[in-house]
């Protein structure tokens, strides 16, 4: 089943829940409302089993790759979702492709069923000390962490990269909230203070250079779809505006020179999608792959952040209104640039990675 | 602290100019303000904002660029440079709900307003704490401002209103309005027809509606008329030459109002440099992009500088054509600067913090600042319709 | 060097191909003819361009993606990416002599011509060395393709052709034109009314001049027409259904055309990489901005095979909407990779080389490589007609 | 006199001279030529006295400053005039700022009528080693080198920055001709073969590094000039251009979308003719005017070299024939942007002068 399913329809049932569940005027409605998450729309996804999409089968999932994760991501990015799915998506990868086979069996079945929420510490962040059978220290600025039921930490163990998985719940663990801009998100700096370390909490790969870049090309490629959701999303919403809206007696979209930005945004995007479709089905094992995920991450999160930039100014006065999207869309793309890595950040591995090819 | 000032005394003497301003500004200017004002807003900040003009009203510079025909300080043009370079070297707050009071009100009264208007209202603000607002544009006319369509109808001694502004920058602290309104339905070209009132903005009729900017701040309003009686001896100017008067209101906006701003900015830029030393400034790349940006701050600086000699040579006529280069380039520059900076941050410029109000475009939060870039690019006549001016006005390009 | 060659029949087996392909162009290609083609011009340079053509016909190479119904190989896709990937590899001359003669002229006869004119026409290409060129911009009508005003007036068996054409490539070697013409000079559109004719340039009355570029070459001319008659059994398709057809021929150039360039560029990417190593890869900035070329380069490749499947599976159709997108990615992006390259350089870029034909944009003389880029910026739709088009048709934005 | 003297009037002097002398019709032929030097030009130039410009009134000057010079580098760029007055202006003035009486009195009257050509070492370039009686070295890519009469080319002596004065024809001296794309300048390489350094041919200042940072502001603004003046001449004629020819029906001058560029051509021109009037003004000993001064090469440079490139793109298809003028500004302003200092040097240069400050 999983490899003949047709990404094309499930964008379609995305497009479609999402469409009538998350309209713009709650997505307008919601970047005021404070809430850490969209408690109901996380639920309706997990009971329609879109947080099982790359679960293993055996453990409850789907057992779709990439690819299939691509599309989630980019859907979620396009209605401007506050859902910690990202945190899923990466937890997922890790715990399938390095987990021992208990911890499988203990978390892959709660991530597919939605019920565990991962907030999953920034890779470019300080790393954890997991010698000992307590470990303490801050896991700054992780993703999604306010509303997370489990973290999970990266750090060194026997001079390798390894992962912690722990329950937010766990003594000594505390939680500093930072909201964002981007309120559809959240951001906590997790501190531990003399935290039991399960021995069985210890994610640790015989080739953890491996998994580290396994991490790395889907969180490039997730960050990199939700961004090109937003980007298209928000280009499609001003074309409806400038449709519509007039001055001069005419429908703004009339004028030549808004035309044209319009067509340089969609020609960008058209390539940025073309890019993605490629990168998801590549092996993240492949060295090529890897550098055009990179890329892929560099180059989509600032087509489109310029992109929602330029749809405020496209939008003019309603644009710089709360009650209009555009905001919404441009909060989000401004913080995946520089989620994970930024732009200077993966352009400097992109330039490495090419010149060690 | 029982010590009084006596600023515009020194004029004649730079030095001792300065040196007063300075020990003026250490005794007066409010403690700590970009803590205790932030988050602030409206009702909470207004009281904050009219004890600081009081202070410098007891000195004569509530006023600082007005001419003595305003009732300003008449100061010369290189002692208004003093004033803001302290002002700005102390990072006094703005007086930013003053905006219109101080820029665009004097710019239209003087030229076109009545001998009783100008006594009556220049003095509400020079001697008085009168909030002023805008009201120009409308939901179905924004660029084109000529398309407005909220009317005024003559009824004996009064003009009757009826309609819908937006984008008023304060209107909900204000007093008064200027008020575009069309008076003859029937007219050949839309920018004939329109006259140029006074409104109290307390008088029956008139609501106010706070709209929530991207900032989450609640800078701009919308203002609703219905049957709203305005005195015939509050309208300036003459019946239907409201268009042409409005644009002196425009120009002042155009020019001079980006002078703080940008000597502000000027004083941000260097700051930014220091509070990066150990970050993004060691990173070859983004030390370049801000070593470019010097090059186009000192360009709207000496623009600014350039109208501002014209202005002081003939106060009453700005130059429209240096005052829409200046607009055009400064509000890309300053969505471009801001943008640089929330990209030099990193993820640290994406948390959330509270506006600092009166902080023009320098409140130091990253993120805050790029979106209120916005206002620059888009209010007071967009990116665009400075562009269109350009070419078809002052190139000649067909339309 | 006895050895022949026998690579169509590898088909079925990638690697044997591949290596087949590698063992012949060791072989057959001009030897050190990026050095001894240097500023060579027309004449001079026709006869090695022959004999190139000449190498690759023997081996069935000569029009590697033309169909079997159009007299090609008719490899399957898979083949002809290979084809053209050790083509790169091994940094053969490509046959720009020959880009209307091996992309338009197909493109437009084997959809629109009549069987004779197939017949005769192709064979000339396949088996022969007939250079043609495109009769379609005129001076007084560049982007405004459809206002062109050279005459085309039947007398009996006959046309007689008057008028002026301009930017035709290579026309100063061509055998044959692809010409548009108005046969109607009274019309509701001005896309009525044009013929599509093939042209013989042998033919009396027709001159050619070259045009100089700003490269210094002489690759585009203009072509005058004095009552040149051409026989009607040359009018490819129907009378007045000109523009339709130019459509076909158009689409080949925004798609197909651009496959060769882009993996050229591919490979002369690496190289400029290796070729800066110690010294522009070193800068931090640089190195990065090289990197981020890295995306835009792989996005018109992707593009581009898209495109190519998409004519696989319906060769005579390709899609509009794409090869607009790619036409203006491609464009763009080369002019700021070899602005790039121009400037990571130094002043060394600044020193005149004669430009080396057959390279596509990868002379690796880089101020020459960057000025080329203007032919893809405004040849073939610039891009303002590019996003004229993506605007008002494809995103149905009003005109 | 010099103090009195209006710019403005100087202005319409320089104009009126090129605009009957140097027509886009003669710059356009001249660019085909082959020539090294437009060698009729410069005698009227040098008839005119504006040789003599910068040179000191007691040697046959007229003692104006930068501003002055300022002036006419911009008319000379605004017609893409093929003369080596960047040479002359550099010369002048470190020989009237750093050289003794017996230098000035040798050197600076030859400059002043126009006899006197030099090819002004980049630099950036590599030193020499003046300290024994002769010497040896190449000075790679010296402007204007194949048409000058002499050289100046620098290097290091009592471990101080020092430059000599050489004669073209002076014996073991050769010069390795390279033409360039900007046919409107050449570029040569000086090859010195035991050339005798008589003793005056050195000149050396107590403080070297005074001098050398006057003669970066002087070279900064020189260039940033000759590029204003490129990038309002041709910003100039594409309007013309735009306001006469026609496509679908209009001039094309009526399209929005090549309007809205062309107002932002024109509006950073404004802004770049701004910052040249007021770096032109200050002392280059000034900290602060040293770094506007690098920033205005930076800056104004790269201005008039995007708007001639994007005037190639404004003219359509005969931008990109050798028959219309926007290649030749194209040529010339891109080479101002590598000449005398990177735009990525001079923004290393003005950070590290904003640190120091």
């Amino acid at each position: 089943m999983p490899d003949s399913i047709d990404l094309d329809l499930l964008d379609e049932s995305f497009a479609e829940m999402l469409g009538a569940e998350w309209r713009r005027e709650r997505s307008v409605a919601y970047a005021q409302s404070g809430n850490l998450i969209a408690e109901d729309l996380w639920s309706q996804m997990a009971g329609l089993g879109w947080t099982a999409l790359t679960v293993p089968e055996q453990y409850g999932g789907l057992g779709l790759g990439i690819d299939a994760a691509s599309r989630l991501h980019a859907a979620l990015g396009a209605v401007s979702a506050p859902v910690p799915m990202l945190g899923t998506t990466m937890a997922a990868a890790l715990i399938a492709h390095a987990g021992s086979d208990s911890q499988r069996a203990a978390w892959l079945p709660a991530l597919a069923d939605g019920s565990m929420r991962v907030g999953f510490a920034q890779p470019s962040g300080a790393k954890l000390n997991f010698e000992d059978t307590s470990v303490n220290g801050i896991a700054a600025d992780v993703l999604d962490a306010p509303s997370a039921t489990h973290f999970v930490l990266s750090g060194r163990r026997e001079g390798k990269s390894s992962w912690i998985v722990l329950a937010a719940d766990s003594p000594g663990v505390t939680v500093e909230v930072h909201p964002l801009n981007d309120t559809s998100r959240t951001l906590g700096s997790v501190t531990l203070s003399q935290v039991a370390l399960a021995e069985d909490a210890v994610i640790l790969s015989a080739d953890d250079r491996r998994v580290t870049d396994l991490l790395e090309h889907w969180g490039c490629i997730a960050l990199a779809s939700d961004s090109l959701g937003i980007g298209e999303a928000v280009l499609d919403l001003t074309i409806e505006y400038l449709k519509v809206r007039e001055q001069f007696g005419k429908v703004i979209g009339s004028f030549q020179a808004l035309k044209h930005r319009v067509a340089d945004h969609k020609t960008a995007l058209v390539g940025a999608r073309e890019l993605l479709s490629h990168v998801a089905l590549l092996d993240p094992g492949d060295h090529a792959g890897l550098i055009d995920a990179l890329s892929a991450k560099a180059h989509i999160t600032r087509v489109a952040a310029e992109v929602a930039r330029d749809c405020i100014q496209l939008h003019g006065g309603v644009g710089f209104t709360a009650e209009f999207q555009p905001h919404v869309f441009l909060k989000r793309a401004k913080l995946n640039e520089a989620l994970y890595l930024t732009r200077n950040e993966a352009l400097d591995r992109v330039a490495d990675l090419l010149e060690a090819a | 602290m029982t010590r009084t000032f006596d600023i515009l005394s020194k004029v004649g003497d730079e030095q001792a100019f300065r040196q007063e301003i300075r020990d003026w500004l250490a005794a007066a200017m409010p403690r700590n303000w970009r803590v205790e004002w932030q988050g602030l807003e409206n009702e909470t900040l207004k009281p904050k904002m009219i004890a600081w003009l009081e202070e410098r009203r007891k000195v004569g510079l509530a006023t600082p660029h007005w001419p003595k025909e305003w009732g300003g300080p008449g100061l010369p043009f290189g002692y208004q440079i003093i004033v803001y370079e302290e002002l700005t070297r102390a990072d006094a707050p703005e007086l930013h709900m003053y905006m219109v009071s101080l820029f665009h009100t004097p710019a239209t009264l003087f030229e076109h307003g009545s001998a009783a208007q100008k006594e009556r209202y220049l003095s509400g603000i020079t001697q008085g704490t009168d909030i002023w607002c805008q009201g120009f544009s409308e939901p179905g006319a924004g660029s084109d401002l000529a398309a407005l369509r909220t009317s005024a109808r003559r009824e004996g001694d009064h003009y009757v209103v009826n309609g819908q502004k937006i984008w008023s920058s304060g209107a909900i602290n204000a007093q008064y309005c200027l008020l575009l309104a069309r008076t003859e339905q029937n007219v050949k070209s839309k920018h004939e027809g329109i006259s140029y009132f006074i409104m109290d903005m307390q008088a029956p009729g008139v609501e106010v509606r706070p709209i929530r900017s991207i900032t989450g701040e609640q800078e701009f309003c919308e203002i609703f008329m219905d049957d709203v009686k305005i005195p015939v001896e509050n309208l300036i100017g003459e019946e239907g030459n409201g268009w042409n008067i409005a644009q002196s209101t425009l120009s002042a906006e155009r020019g001079l109002l980006i002078f703080g701003g940008t000597e502000r900015l000027a004083r941000s830029f260097e700051r930014d440099r220091v509070d990066g030393k150990d970050s993004w400034m060691r990173d070859p790349q983004l030390r370049r992009e801000y070593a470019a940006f010097h090059a186009e701050l000192q360009v709207i600086r000496l623009l600014i500088r350039k109208l501002l000699k014209e202005l002081e040579a003939s106060p009453d006529k700005a130059s429209s054509n240096l005052s829409t280069f200046i607009k055009l380039s400064w509000g890309p520059f300053l969505q471009r600067y801001t943008e640089f900076l929330v990209r030099a941050e990193g993820l640290e410029a994406h948390k959330w913090k509270a506006p600092i109000p009166a902080t023009a475009h320098t409140s130091r939060i990253k993120f805050s600042d790029f979106l209120k870039s916005f206002a620059w690019t888009i209010a007071g006549g967009s990116n665009e319709i400075m562009r269109n001016i350009i070419a078809e006005r002052y190139l000649g390009l067909p339309r």
